[in-house]
Order: C-alpha cells, then structure tokens, then sequence
C-alpha cells in the first residue's frame, strides 16, 4: 500500500498548479467562453511541451508510459483552473481509444501529434435516444471497395468542433468497429453545441464518409472492448478533475466564511456554516479517495475490479460532488449566483462532470451488475 | 375539515382559464410552453394585459385599482398564472413599495406613485442590499444628507437591485441619522428617481445567464425630501413590514406543479435501452417522492390560505413554506436535469430531434434555482427566524 | 374549504388529551409491554363508553357515522401517549372490512359489540413472502355443505392473539373472498409475536377451519375492493397517530433544548441544533397537511383520489416522520438510547408505523401508478 | 500510488483467518451468524482466545503483553474479526485505561493493572460522563476529598458507566481540586475498585434492549490516593489523550461491510411480486449507493491506515472517519428494516419459514446504531472541532 505521490509527481503537481496561476487563471476559462474554439493552441501546444498529453500513453506512440494516477495528479490541478482544453476528450478519451483498439503504427499516427500538441482528437461514440449506450446503433459502416462507408450521427463530441480527427463508432458488418475519420473527411459535418460547463461539444454528422482500411481501429467488431476501457479512463480522469474543481469551490468558500461579515462577526464564526463547510470537507476527502481508487483501477484488466472502482468513483463524484459545488453557491449568498464570481462557474462544469461518461444511475447499475457486488450473496434456489 | 374550494372560487378558476387561454399572446405562450426567459418587454405586456383586465394588483384597495378578490380568488389567480407559465410580473411595485405606499404614504404620495405602478407605466426596483450589508440589512452605509435646500444627497451603493436596468424609480434605506444609537435607527425609506444625475446602474448575469441582477451606484444624487415615505429616520419599521405580505405566493405551489409535470413529460419522451425513463421503476419512484412533497406543500399552502381567507395572522403553518417551496423547486429542477442525462449540458441550445423544446431552458433554469433558497431571506436566516419567533428556542 | 375542527372535533380532541394525561400517560403503554395481551379491557371499554370505537361506523352498526377526520382528531392525541390498545387493527382495519364488505346484520353482529368496547377484532389479511400484496394466495377457502372450510397462513395480524373474532381474507373458487372467523373456531391456531413497538401482533395458523356461509362477508370475490378500502383508512389513521407520535417527540426534544445545559449555556442556544429543531418542526408540518389530506380522501369513492392522497400521505409518514424522531433521539444525547427515556419508545413506535399498511416502496409505487399521476402527460406513439 | 496490501500483510489475513475459522467457539460463530447479541461470558471467553493466541492488545508495546504488530496488521486483525463477527472485547482496559497507564502510569501501577487487564481477569469500565456532563465534560462535579490518611473519599454520579455490572474496576475523572481557577483544572484521573464500600452500580437497558448502560453512585467511597494516575488535579491532560488512539478502527468499516453483505442476503430472499428484491433495479439501487460510500471510506480509512504505518500523526483524512462511519452504520441497518418491510417490526422472536434468521436481530441493532452517532463525542461535536482544528474557521 502506498498513498504517497511519487517524487515525478509531486513535481508534476507543482508544475500543473504554477500553470494554472500563471498561465491558465479562472479568468482565461472566463475570456475563452466567448471564443468560438474555446482554447487555445498555443496552450495546447505548451502542454505538450510539458509532456501533460501523453502522461499515460505508451512510449511506443510518443507518450511517457506513466499510469492515470499521472493524470489524476495533473487534473486536479488543473480542474481547480477550469482549464478549458480539451484533455480529457483528447488524451483521454479518444487517445485511449485508439490506444486500446489500434495497432502500433496507427496509435503512432495518431497520438504522437496529438501528444506533441499539434493536433487534437475526440471521440464520438453517444447517439440520439441511447443516453450512455455503448453499443452504436445510429452509425452504419459498409463495406466498400477497400474501405469503408460511414452513415449516421453522433452527439454530445465532446471537442468534435476542434479536432483534427475523430474517432468514431460505427456498425459494420461484423460488430462495433472503431474508425478514424480525419476532420476533413468529405461527408462529415460538424455542429458545434454550447454546453453549461461553457466549453464547446458538437454533433457529428456522417454522410457517406469514405475511410480506408487503415483507418479501422483493429478488427471488425472489436470495438466495445476498447470504448469502455476509454471511458473507464475518462471517468476516471473526470472524477479527478471534479476533485479539483470541488477543492477549488471549496477553498472559495472557505475564505469567504473567514472575510465575510454579517451581524458584527464573521459569518464563520456561525455554527450552522460552519458545519455545512465540515460537510462539504468530508465529501472532499471522500471524493479523494474515490479519485485515488479510479486512477489506480481503471487499467486494471480485471473487468469487475476495473468497472467496479470506477463506476463507484463517478457515482460519488455525481452525489459529492455536486453537493460540495452547491454548498459552495449556498454559502456565497447573492454573489454566489452572479455570473461575475468564479463559484458558479466551478457549479456548472462539476453539473456537467456528474453527466459525463456516464451519471450515477448509470454507474449505480453498473456497480451492481458486476460479480464482485453479489460476492458472498447466497442465492436461494427459485421456488 | 374541508379540501374542496367553494363553487364560486371553481368558477372564478375557470374564469381566470379562459382569461390566460384568450388573451395570453402567441409569442408569450411560445416561451411559456419550453418555460423560457421572457423579455422585459414581454413582461410588461403581459402586465398591460393584466391591468385591463384589473387583475394587476388584485391585493390593492378596489379604490386604488385593486380587483376586489378575496384572498382565495387572488390565490387562484396566482396559481393559475404559474400553472400557465405567464410572466412573473416586476414585484417591486406591485408587491413591495405600493402596498408600503398604501399604509405609510402621504395622500400627496399614494396619488404620485400607485396610478403609474398599476399601469405599469413605471417600473420600480428594491435598494435594500449593499456589497457590505445582505442578511445583516441594518449594517447598510449609503447615507443621505440634508443638504438644506429641501433635498437629500445621496451617496452609496446598492446591490441586488434586481430590474434597475429597467427602473424608473427604485425605493431603498438610506441612512438619514449616522449617530443613532443602534444600526436599525436612523434609517429612512427614500423612492429614487432612477434618471436622477449621478445614478449609474450595471447590470450582471446570473449563473444562469438571465440578466436579473444589477449594482446600483448613487453618487451624490438630489432627492427631494417629499421622496422619504414615513417618518425620517423611521425606514427600518417599513423595511419589516414588507416581510408579511401574501405568504401563501411564496411557495409557488403552481410553479413547482407545471416543473414536476415537466419533469415527467420529459421522462416520457427519454428513452434508456429503449424504453421510456417514465416506465423504470427508479424513475418513477424518485418522481414520485417528489410528488409527494409537492401534495405535502400543495395542502400546507391552503391551511394558510384558509387562515388568510380567515382574516387571521400568519400562524405557524406559513413560516414553513419559504424553506420548503425553495427546497422543492430546487429538486424538482435536479430531478429534470437527471432525467435528461447526457442533454443537461445543453445550453441554450435550440432543440433538434435528440433535444426535446422542454429541455432547452432546463439548465439555465436549473442555474438561476439555487437562487431560490438565497433570496428574500437565505433559508438559513429563515430558519434562524422561525427557531426564535415560532419555537421558541433561546438566544445566547 | 375548512381546515377549523368542528366544536365537537375540538371536544374530541379535549377528550382524548385528557385521557391521555390521566388514563394513559406513555408510562401506562411502557407498563403494558410486560403484559401477555399489551392492553387492558377495563380501558377498551371506557375507549367504547365514550363512543371513540365506533367514531367513523355506521349508525346502524351501533357507530357514530361520523369521518376519518374525526379519527385523525382522535389518534393525534392517542398517538401522544402511546396508547396501547388496538383501535386501528380493530376499530379501523377490521372494522372497516366488515363495514364495506359486510352486510347490515353481518355489520351489526360483529361491530356493534366491538364499537361497545366489550369485544376487539383483527384483520388477518397478510402472508409470507407476498409484502403487502393484497390477493390472498396462501389462503384457500373450499366450499363444504354449506359453509367453508379455510386452510392457509397469516403473518402480521395485530391484535389477533387478543381478538375476539379475525376477519381472514382467502381464496374461495369464485375469488378472494373474506370469513369472520371467531377466535374459539376448532383449528385456528394463534401465535403471540413480539414487535419493535412493543404492541403484541401474531401469527395465525388455520387448519381446516369450518365456518358457515353466514360468516362470509358479502359474496365470493368480492374481498379485494373491500380490503383496499379498509387499508386505505387504517393507512390514513396511522398518518394521524404518527403525527401524534412524532409530535410528542418533538416536543420532549424541544424541553430537552430549552432545559439541558452544556458549557454554560441551554444547548437550545446552539445554532445547529435550532436548525435541527426547525427542520424536524418543518416536517410535522408537513406530517399534519398530510394526515389531513389522508383523513379527508381516505373515503373517497373516487379510487385515484383516494389511492393517490392516501399512498402520498403515507410515504410522508414513512420518510418525515422517521426524520422527527430520528433527530429526537440524536439532539437527546446519550439519555435518547436508554429505555428508560420515553423519545425512544415514540422512535420504535414510527419505525413500526412506517412499514404498516404499506411501506414507502409499495405507496410510492401505488401513487404512481394512478392516472392522475399522468394527467397532462402526453405520452409519444411508440417508435 | 498502490492500493495493495504488501505479501507479508496478505499473509497475515490469511492467519487471521485461519485462526478465526478454527478458534471461534461453535456457540459464539452462531451468535456472529445472525449478528445477536453476545452474553458477557461469550465475549469474556472470546477475550480469553485471543489472550492466548497474544492478540488481545496488539497495539500494546511487545514488553507488557503486545502482539509486536504493525499498524497494517491491527488493521487487518481488527478488520477480520469484525468481518466474521467475532464478539466485540470491551475497549475500556485494553484500549482506554491501558494505553494511559502505559503512557502516565507509575511502575507499580502497571505492575498491579496491565496483566490482569491483558488476561481478563479484570474488567474495567469508564467513569467519565455525569448526568449533567455530557459532551461538557470539563463540568463533572464528582468530588474526591482528601481525607488525611492517605485515601480520597469520593462522591458523585457517573453515567453511561458501559459495562460497569460486570467491571472489577472503573477510570474516571473526578473534581479533587474545586477552587481552581478553571473547570479543566483541578480535576483527576482515578482509579476505583467496584467492590468498595459506596458503589451502587444500576444497569439500564437501551433501546435495543441490550443491558449495555449503568448509572454507578459513588458515595463515601475510600480510594487510596496511589489509584491517582499521573498528577493530582491533572487528569485533563489524561483525559484528552484518550481521543487519538487507533483511528482507523473507529471508521468500523469491517463492521459497515458485513452489515452490507447481510442486507444484500435479506434481499436476495425477500420476495415481492414474487421477484426478490435484489433483482428489482429500485432496491440494487438503494444498495449500490450504500456500496459506493461504504468503498470511500474503505479508501479513506486505508489512506489514515498508511499515514499511521508511515510513522505520520493523524492528518485531516482521520478526522472524518467517525462522522462517516457511524452515518454509514445507521444507513445501512435503516436499509435491510426498509428490505425487510413488514418483517422490520421482528423483535427478537425466533426464525421461521418467513422470517429468515438474518432478520431477527435487525430491528434491535438498528435501534441501538441510533447511539453510534452519539457516544464517543456526538457527530456534531465531530463537526464542531473539524471546523476548528482542520477547517481553522473563527470562533465567535
């Protein structure tokens, strides 16, 4: 048992932590909700400087090879900055992906750009009417020729407006399929859709959208294993982030009831808030524990143990969390609901964190369909 | 005991029904139908068509424009309005500085002001709060001074001036009297001509993106003395008198009903492995639950009205609908936002065949809700209020 | 619309408050829980010489044909003192079935006596493994001569170790179908339970059972409408006694607030425990519009009406209630647990009246499965 | 980071296991079968196992009796007891009075206390609270008088004396100097023989019916003054360092998780419709958000678990365990009363073909778990210093 960040990650943290207050306040997620793309290349490209967007991506494909507990590290860091670049859809969600579906020469292809911070990437894989439904119905892929046809829509693509390819689920003949579609696919029309936590999402068109054999992710069929190890990673990620922007709307509040004065005293100093702070304080640290046991699970290959943390992970991050960011507004009073003040905004991404990769009712029946829920439960025979 | 309304108030229902079904116009009926954000146009067009009705202000003396509706005929004529998704009138005026106006004003006074505010001619907003001065009102600093010409100066700022972007007047505290002996004394209540020069207003957006809130800045601004409505330095018993009125609104019973009704026509229409979220036991039990607290409220609301219709005081059973109507309409707003799933993080955004019109508007209003329990009194202080006055808890 | 008590209401209400005070103070119920039978028959008696056992039957059955309000009005004050003799099992729920099932001399043999207080009943209407299901299934009811023959199983039957005759609901061929069947009837055997509110229930075995087709109450089949009906009332008269049970907890909590001192001070004083205080306040509230709302609707012929106030009222009791007294235990401190203290013996006894009639599941299941819980939802075609 | 126990930890589960599994008395296994109630004989037995396996005070130093384990093994000997239900050893000798005598007791003291603690041969109970001294302790009014020979006379009431008809000796606090200048001051740490003249002890039932409470009278009682343990009129400092012992049990997370198991058990054979319940997406879920806290905790407990391995003092991670863990055991046994249903009103009558033997103790335990939140310093007084000593909010 080890608790303790590694000497590469404390660094990282620090790291993380001084770009967010130099080079990523509050105020810049702020600025960016008026810009059509939300974030900034130039950011995006320094992140791969930093060597941040390959953290847990193979070396082979131009990563570091570290662990999600990596990236946990960095998201907390930079959820409490409201980072508005697309990290999680790009080098999360979409990247692990390609990771667990493509062969080396594709993940190559397509990550190392990605991890240099030249490109970025999304996945689109949620359909209309099948709210977290892995399985893609809505998206036909036919054979043709040496490649593919692709038909159908996505929506909710998560940074599909920005990005330079999409990976994409489709039904071919054979099963689920993964492919690549480059944004410049003739056929692919992109709709960018505002969002609450104010980052941009799209809906994905595909109209007869030719790929090539190359840009199959793996065989025919294979594609759900992949997609729920990519979201395993990405709830994962999105509960370390929501611990970062929970801690942030926190440490908020906290300083509010140590300024703040109401009555001649400082509202503090008042029981009732007092103990509301002490329970926000015991969802934050048990949303750290939850953010520990997903980051270090969900890689783990044992498919119970991996969806098991995970999806009790996300749960918490659903019911915690918000609580923690709605307190938060609580104890701000008026200025709590004025666009003006950064809580708010901390109160929609963690709204939109709950909904992300899966919200608790989701996660709930998926907890309790593994095995390991029913372990030591004696079924009496029927009847 | 007795749950049915008399069959005059029946008819009266129905006449308010046809009422909302003739004359709420096609543009205001598009936005009510998706519960949308009206525009302030559209809000005092809708209160033109109010006051020729003579609904505008149906708590007002009939002299002074009231609609002569006893308390049960003005409660369903509340609620029917909320059932009907119509504009939330400015309360301001209606509900806030008039019925002052009517029990502290001068003749002089009443006649200036009451005509303009039923016909919605001039739009008032509240100077309570200032940046320093929230729950803890009798703290606040903007000061007015005698200048010996007949006017007050006033110097100051005021916050949460809801609708000021839109004011033509705006009643707030001032402090007349900086040596009074304690904070409440020495307060006065002054009616602001809001072009007066050195008023400046900005507004903000709320969380939720509606532009509710504004900060009202008063730099040396000329009031005239015949503006203070009471005694000078005696605004702090006209600042408590506001809190009694019309409890049996507050819960906004008929709110909560068309956003619970809401919730389900969009849990009918959400599909989860094919099937409507309105057929899955989870769902339908936490609708349920918050069904039940809606009755609960529903039923708490009327025991008031009928103290109310009684002719009695506020009794214990309507301190407890502030907290609880805040509470639920917050649920009731969680709950929409969970059964949309993936589609809460719509913003704005017009809807399309995945996006229902219902669920455009849930976000944002799910947003500006967590105002419900912070304004007209935190539920916090509301239930420091009822600890002391209604159970009878000592202070330290 | 009137929410004022009658005069007579109020002297009800006076009545059963000083009976309370000087018959059956809570040390009276706390007495009763050594004894075999719970209750005592001198005080059944005087419960009937001042007419409360037949408050809401027929006058020709010897009742005062008067309402469920008038119950209500009573078991709020009875409900304050723990009084432990059985008037919902048998003035309501037992007596309710006769009345809507029964014919005019089957309702006057059989309730007249108890509404006299010189006999009690008990409705035996539950079975293993079925929860709340209404259908009797373990049951069975053959036709034999002239009469029946009954053979089956009951749980839960309260006061059925002390009545004088069990209605018993079983399956006669044309349907479910309900028998007075008397307590010295050959094969009918009763086992005592002990129940966390201390008021005996019991087991009820029968074994080829004989009564005669006088003892069936109104035609074959017809138990169901009959039985609801009868719940349904005695659901809404444990609305009623939960909010005297959980209104005397509350006020104990409140003396405790206003008496107890820690560091110097009346803990009432402590902002959190006002908050407490004004939460619990909130929820009787609550608690009281609805064990109106279940008084009034509990006889209403309209099925939706009735089902959905009564189910609704119910499912408050079960959630505010449990609330009330929960907190009362937690804001008396250590003396909460001891038995010695009376706020415990309210807590057992809402935990008790929660799960009767129908738990929070089961009427929260109910009210939505009336119409009008879709009433202006337009449902879309399929597909 | 790594979430794994180390092999050598993994190694000593299994021994714990095996020992549990061959050791636990047949009458005991049927007891922790159904969660009962066990008889003071039954875990004075018990005691006496582990007495003799040498893991009765594991935390105790090797020299005076201690197991020599580390803290990850404490953790995973207490965690397996309470996962097989092993009875419960009273806390007041080997995790109260123990660690103090070690920590401020003379030679001697030790000499005559700590073995016959460690055997069993004496049990101890704790002195601490008085009626009118609950979570105000420092206002005890138990006195001690010098009586000039050597011998203290002691009078008073103490209450939740637990354990005290059974306990050979008892700690407590007690007023030996009454003019000091502050209520913490002037109070000592005594110890009291139960079998002196003057000790009245009366047993009271909870509300679960399990005699677990006493009132003990003191009245005239002769202690001889060497029973003082560390300096006279400076038991406060004794008492306070009671609080930080063995943090990571008190989350009781081994309990929380049996308690779970046994729920998901009752509703795998509890029918409705004739579907169980565990397979009705309602009450999985019910469980699952119940499964999603208890995992947190575990986490959380593991992470307080390594700061303790790592030599560390209890940082902010510990300081929730309490307030966590005893909502969580309350939750989870209002849970299997809601599974249970009708059968939730069980008290204490024996198994039959409806009622499984899993369901007869759970109405009485989850009367009693209503105290989890109170002894041991209620939760808000939990709360109360977390938003001191962690939060660092002002005091007024």
């Amino acid at each position: 048992m080890d608790f303790d960040l590694t000497e590469e990650q404390r660094l990282l943290a620090d790291a993380a932590r001084r770009f967010v207050r130099h080079d990523s306040p509050v105020a810049r997620a702020r600025r960016m909700r008026e810009d059509a793309r939300g974030w900034e290349p130039d950011v995006w490209r320094k992140m791969g400087e930093l060597g941040w967007l390959g953290l847990s991506l193979p070396e082979r494909a131009g990563g570091a090879g570290g662990s999600m507990v990596d990236v946990m590290v960095l998201l907390e860091a930079l959820g409490a900055g409201l980072v508005p670049e697309p990290y999680i859809a790009s080098a999360v969600l979409a990247a692990q992906a390609i990771r667990h579906a493509g062969d080396a020469d594709q993940q190559s292809r397509w990550l190392a750009p990605m991890i240099e911070g030249r490109t970025s990437l999304a996945l689109a894989w949620m359909e209309p009417a099948r709210r977290y439904a892995l399985r893609p119905e809505g998206t036909v892929a036919r054979r043709e020729g040496n490649g593919y046809r692709l038909d159908g829509r996505k929506i909710w693509v998560d940074n599909g407006h920005a990005a330079d390819a999409l990976v994409v689920s489709a039904l071919a003949p054979d099963g689920p399929t993964l492919f690549v579609v480059p944004r410049s696919a003739q056929g692919l029309a992109v709709t960018r859709r505002r969002t609450i936590e104010e980052q941009p999402s799209a809906e994905v068109r595909l109209d007869a959208v030719r790929v090539g054999a190359e840009d199959r992710l793996g065989p025919e069929g294979s594609a759900l294993p992949a997609l729920e190890r990519a979201l395993d990673c990405a709830a994962a990620a999105a509960v370390a982030e929501g611990l970062g922007v929970a801690g942030a709307a926190f440490a908020l509040t906290l300083a509010h009831l140590q300024t703040r004065e109401q009555f001649g005293v400082k509202i503090g100093t008042f029981q009732v808030l007092q103990h509301r702070a002490v329970d926000m304080f015991v969802e934050l640290e048990m949303l750290r524990s939850m953010a520990i046991l997903a980051a270090v699970e969900c890689e783990n290959e044992h498919d119970d143990t991996r969806r098991g943390a995970v999806s009790a992970a996300k749960a918490q991050l659903s019911a915690g969390g918000r609580l923690v960011v709605q307190q938060a507004i609580q104890l701000h009073g008026g200025i709590g609901i004025t666009d003006e003040h950064d809580v708010g905004l901390f109160f929609k991404r963690m709204t939109a964190l709950a909904v992300l990769y899966g919200d608790e009712t989701h996660h709930l029946e998926r907890l309790a369909a593994q095995p390991s829920f029913l372990e030591g439960v004696d079924r009496p025979a029927p009847g | 005991m007795d749950l049915r309304f008399r069959p005059e108030h029946l008819a009266f229902r129905e006449r308010v029904r046809e009422f909302v079904a003739t004359e709420m116009p096609p543009d205001l009926r598009a936005v009510a139908e998706v519960d949308g954000h009206f525009e302030h146009e559209q809000v005092m067009r809708w209160h033109r068509i109010l006051y020729r009705k003579g609904w505008v202000a149906p708590h007002w003396p009939v002299e002074w424009g009231g609609a002569g509706l006893d308390p049960t005929e003005r409660f369903i004529l509340n609620e029917e309005l909320e059932l009907a998704g119509a504009p939330h009138l400015s309360p301001f005026g209606l509900y806030m500085v008039g019925p002052l106006l009517l029990q502290f004003g001068t003749d002089a006074q009443k006649r200036r002001f009451l005509p303009k505010i039923l016909s919605g001619e001039e739009v008032w907003c509240q100077g309570y709060s200032e940046p320093g001065a929230g729950s803890d009102l009798a703290s606040l600093r903007t000061t007015a001074v005698d200048d010996g010409t007949g006017h007050l100066i006033v110097n100051g700022q005021k916050t949460w001036t809801t609708y000021a972007q839109h004011a033509d007047w705006m009643f707030c505290l001032v402090r007349t009297d900086p040596t009074a002996s304690k904070p409440q004394a020495g307060i006065s209540f002054l009616l602001v001509d809001m072009r007066s020069p050195g008023v400046t207003v900005r507004p903000m957006l709320t969380i939720g993106h509606t532009p509710a809130f504004c900060d009202t800045f008063l730099e040396n601004v000329r009031v005239p003395k015949e503006n203070v409505v009471g005694p000078l330095h005696g605004g702090w018993t006209l600042a408590k008198a506001l809190l009694g009125h019309e409890r049996t609104l507050i819960a906004a019973v008929g709110l909560s009903r068309r956003a619970l009704l809401r919730v389900k026509r969009i849990a009918a229409r959400t599909l989860d492995n094919g099937r409507p979220l309105l057929d899955d036991p989870r769902w339908r039990e936490r609708i349920a639950r918050l069904e039940v607290r809606l009755r609960a409220l529903q039923v708490q609301n009327w025991r008031a009205l009928w103290a109310q219709q009684q002719g009695r005081a506020p009794g214990p059973e309507s301190s407890v609908l502030k907290i609880r109507g805040s509470e639920l309409s917050q649920q009731i707003l969680e709950l929409a936002m969970d059964v949309m799933g993936p589609n809460a993080r719509n913003w704005f955004e017009p809807p399309t065949d995945w996006l229902h019109p219902l669920e455009q508007w849930v976000g944002p209003s799910h947003c500006y809700a967590r105002a419900t329990t912070i304004y007209g009194g935190t539920n916090e202080i509301q239930r420091n209020v009822i600890a002391k006055l209604v159970l009878g808890l000592p202070v330290r």
